[in-house]
């Protein structure tokens, strides 16, 4: 039971960065709380692939052993890089709503240019 | 603490409760605990066969580079798009 | 090297080869450019037309292609020694072919459309890359047979579609517009990523007919399903996830609109593949009976999405009848348009899973060729509305209803063009609209009467709609400010042109398209086990 | 943003190198050691993305323009995509073989496999692409912090310099 504080991490941050784009009213917050829960994806996916006492799935120099799953771990590196490229696409469209409205609050913008 | 902020904790609460009771009663059923993954015929193979069959020493990498190459040219595809895309958003806008 | 044999890697290759060349194209010369990417377009669009003709004449109507190895190697390697799939591959059935036909003719219209309608603009090199890099997403999307390959593609459709929704940068709300757009796409994506995360820890698989042939249908297969279904319901501009889609189609360029609708039709693609495949072989369990009802399954999941169905259909129409903006207004009725599929679908689904209908296999066939071919005409109508929209805007750089006026003196054919995007797009009897909502009335009828009569007086309200714009815009006194508006360039007519030939050439032989196009995807959509046996063998 | 002090300029020109070879060496070694293209290249962008912030980004835009590094990505993801397309032509004959590898390769020098000998020489096509995705992700990434840092300047700065 105690072995599975993993997922339990999962979920707190799934949570942690669902209430931040429900309930933040802060553009860039809202953002934050997209990467928080991108965190938790690849946390869980990353936890999936791991097998007790076992080492990286790496033969150079390698002691031995049970190695870890390879799969998860080419996933999670996929969607890490997915990550960086959907961030720089919203920051820059936060850059130039910022220059639009002079605001970065939800309830202000999208108003008349 | 007003209306608003009520709404979001509980809703919020009700999430984790679910979610919480889910992975503690639900494990012997169908998720396996941390490091006991039962199900790992896909993954055994690349670990025995990486050396052999792409020549490479590193499993994820022939994982990343062989046996889902293609996932990693859509992973550089997404890359070149989101360039393109913020040079897109800040170009300049007179010729 | 025999390129029939490589079609499916090269329906996906060609155009990404064709975005990463622009950039180095368009350093030459703008014409060239524009060549080279009309070129690349038309290529794909043959290279989809090759590979559907090859899946509509195979003897199981599935082409797989195996990245990287040998796909009979492969394929024989599992069937015979019980090796796991490693690798990802393309399986192409009915649906993936019959929905990528869509995905290719769209762009190709978009981009010769684009010759004039962006001439004025700058950064045109990235313009012209990202539209062929959301080609290659869609496409991708829809041939793909691997779950995390899916979720890729539909990333990078996703950011190439928002990057190009917020092309008029100097306007605050299509920054705004874009903004919604990648905030709910990667969302939902993240939504995907976790339910093949929850497939993977599973069956440590991530193959569609691996897992589909797996499934269990416990509880985290339910977590699983809740998620997809929100996920790309959400992408696909269901009811309560609808709000993105007036914002994104109205904002961003005429072309862009027409391509994202076939973005938007993929993630509905997405929906079908979860709904039909991967769980098919889950839906028809027996679950609890409630009456004479029973509670299977696929019975739940088709009133669910039957509920969702009316109220897009009721928001899409409804929230159009009080636009004033020409191009919101339409995209409301896209709207209400996905509606109609989503109505069609789960009329399938309650007839085929709910078990109260006596002749449940001609009502099923009926609603599925119903929804399959209005996803082809939506395509078609919408697109055509919003080109004639873009065309209006190109003219008088004016897309408010109060503004406009008495445009049909000045503007004959784009006049012609909207004409028969109206009828078309409000189920009129000449035209392909009229073709798949008579079948998907007919299904609903039997299904429930209370269902067809909504969908009919909502067609009925759309059709008022549309009256109510061409008569403001088009007839009525003339405004001051547009008196020396122009037709619109050759180029541009003449891709209209395309498209109202293609909706009336269905409007006028729909038994053509039904025994050629729809039912071999309709075949492919009911029946999972040939998508199964296809690749682990016989089970 | 304009640059910062003196000692800040100084200590960046020092670790500047350093982080490059490292960034390089990730890439190289993908095969054998854990790293890769992606991981290598965020390094060698992450140094560049130091020098930036150091000498600001209107100094830096004067040295190297994103145009240049845009067609640098393209040229990556080009080298990426035809190694993938080669495969269609030699070997094997699939999108996406291992061309060099196997029993059919062509490869004279990249053409065995690594057993767990560290050597840079192995695994056919896995080094090749290692360097197309390293080239792309350097490019890639250090264009997005550049334009982005440059959309931030004000106007008045930049004609000032």
């Amino acid at each position: 039971m105690i072995y599975n504080i993993p997922y339990f991490a999962v979920i707190a941050l799934i949570l942690i960065g669902l209430y931040a784009i429900l309930f933040r009213r802060n553009l860039i917050k809202i953002v934050i709380g997209i990467t928080l829960i991108e965190s938790g994806v690849n946390l869980f996916l990353i936890t999936l692939g791991y097998r007790e006492g076992s080492t990286a799935p790496i033969y150079t120099l390698s002691p031995g052993g049970i190695m870890s799953m390879p799969v998860p771990q080419a996933l999670t590196l996929t969607s890490i890089v997915i990550g960086v490229a959907v961030l720089a696409l919203m920051l820059s469209f936060i850059i130039h709503i910022y220059r639009h409205y002079k605001t970065l609050d939800v309830r202000k913008i999208g108003g008349d240019d | 603490m007003n209306k608003r902020d009520f709404l979001a904790l509980a809703f919020l609460t009700v999430i984790a409760v679910f979610l919480v009771f889910s992975v503690v009663f639900m494990f012997d059923e169908d998720l396996h605990p941390f490091g006991e993954p039962t199900e790992n015929d896909m993954d055994q193979y690349i670990i025995d066969n990486t050396q052999t069959e792409t020549g490479a020493d590193n499993g994820v990498t022939s994982v990343v580079f062989d046996y889902r190459g293609f996932d990693t040219l859509g992973e550089a595809t997404v890359l070149f798009t989101a360039v393109a895309g913020v040079i897109l958003v800040f170009r300049r806008l007179k010729k | 090297m025999n390129i029939m044999d490589h079609l499916p890697a090269l329906v996906v290759a060609v155009p990404l080869l064709g975005a990463f060349l622009t950039p180095l194209v368009g350093k030459v010369n703008d014409k060239l450019r524009n060549i080279f990417v009309i070129f690349i377009a038309g290529l794909t669009c043959a290279l989809v037309f090759l590979l559907a003709n090859q899946v509509f004449t195979d003897p199981d109507g599935i082409i797989t292609y195996v990245f990287g190895a040998d796909t009979e190697d492969t394929l024989k390697s599992i069937a015979e020694q019980g090796n796991p799939l490693v690798r990802i591959l393309f399986e192409v059935d009915g649906l993936s072919a019959f929905m990528a036909i869509i995905g290719s003719l769209l762009p190709l219209v978009a981009v010769i459309y684009s010759w004039s309608f962006m001439k004025e603009h700058t950064g045109l090199d990235k313009y012209y890359t990202l539209i062929l890099l959301m080609t290659a997403g869609m496409l991708g999307m829809m041939l793909t047979g691997d779950l995390f390959n899916f979720f890729v593609f539909l990333e990078i459709t996703s950011i190439a579609s928002a990057a190009l929704i917020a092309f008029y940068t100097d306007k605050g709300k299509a920054m705004v517009a874009g903004f919604k757009y990648i905030v709910i796409s990667s969302i939902g994506a993240l939504f995907i990523l976790l339910a093949i995360a929850i497939f993977y820890a599973q069956y440590d698989a991530l193959n569609i007919a691996v897992i589909a042939n797996n499934i269990q249908y416990g509880f985290l297969d339910k977590i699983a399903l809740v998620l997809l279904i929100a996920a790309l319901g959400m992408k696909s501009a269901f009811a309560p996830m609808h709000m993105w889609l007036p914002d994104a189609y109205g904002r961003a360029p005429a072309s862009v609109t027409f391509v994202l609708i076939g973005t938007t039709l993929a993630s509905l693609y997405g929906v079908l593949r979860v709904c039909f495949t991967l769980y098919g072989k889950n839906l028809a369990a027996t679950g609890s009976n409630l009456g004479s009802l029973n509670l299977t399954p696929g019975f739940l999941l088709g009133a669910l999405l039957v509920v969702l169905a009316i109220i897009t259909i009721f928001v899409g129409v409804f929230m159009a009848l009080k636009q004033v903006d020409l191009k919101r207004m339409i995209a409301y009725v896209a709207v209400a348009e996905i509606g109609y599929m989503l109505l069609a679908f789960s009329a399938v689904l309650i007839s085929l899973y709910g078990g109260t209908s006596p002749n449940t296999e001609v009502v099923s066939q009926t609603a599925l060729k119903g929804g399959l071919f209005h996803i082809f005409n939506d395509a078609l109508d919408i697109g055509l509305l919003f080109l004639v929209a873009g065309a209006i805007y190109y003219a008088t750089k004016e897309t408010s209803l109060n503004k406009l006026g008495g445009l049909a003196r000045n503007m004959k054919y784009t006049t012609i063009f909207f004409l028969i995007g109206l009828f078309a797009a409000s189920g009129m009897p000449p035209m392909n609209g009229f073709a798949s909502k008579i079948l998907i009335y007919e299904s609903t009828y039997q299904v429930n009467p209370i269902l067809s009569v909504i969908a009919i007086l909502c067609s009925i309200l759309i059709l008022a709609v549309f009256v109510k714009v061409f008569h403001s815009v088009f007839l009525g006194p003339e405004h001051v400010s547009l008196k020396n508006v122009k037709e619109v360039p050759k180029i541009m007519l003449l891709s209209m042109a395309i498209i109202s030939g293609i909706i009336i050439f269905f409007g006028l032989f729909p038994d053509v398209v039904v025994n050629n196009l729809i039912s071999p995807a309709a075949e492919a959509l009911t029946n999972n086990k040939i998508y199964i046996s296809s690749i682990l063998g016989v089970i | 943003m304009s640059g910062m002090s003196r000692i800040v300029k100084t200590m960046t020109s020092t670790v500047f190198p350093f982080a490059m070879i490292f960034g390089l060496y990730v890439i190289a070694h993908g095969h054998l050691t854990p790293g890769g293209g992606f991981q290598g290249g965020a390094v060698v962008a992450s140094a560049c993305a130091m020098v930036l912030v150091a000498y600001g980004s209107v100094w830096t835009m004067r040295k190297i323009k994103e145009k240049h590094l845009s067609v640098l990505e393209s040229l990556g993801a080009l080298g990426f995509i035809s190694l993938a397309f080669l495969g269609l032509i030699f070997a094997d004959k699939i999108f996406f073989d291992d061309f060099i590898m196997g029993p059919n390769g062509i490869g004279m020098i990249f053409n065995n496999a690594a057993l767990g000998e560290s050597d840079i020489f192995t695994a056919g096509v896995i080094p090749l692409m290692n360097f197309a995705v390293g080239l792309k992700v350097i490019a890639g990434l250090f264009a997005i912090v550049l334009v982005m840092a440059y959309a931030t300047v004000k106007v008045k700065e930049v004609k000032s310099k």
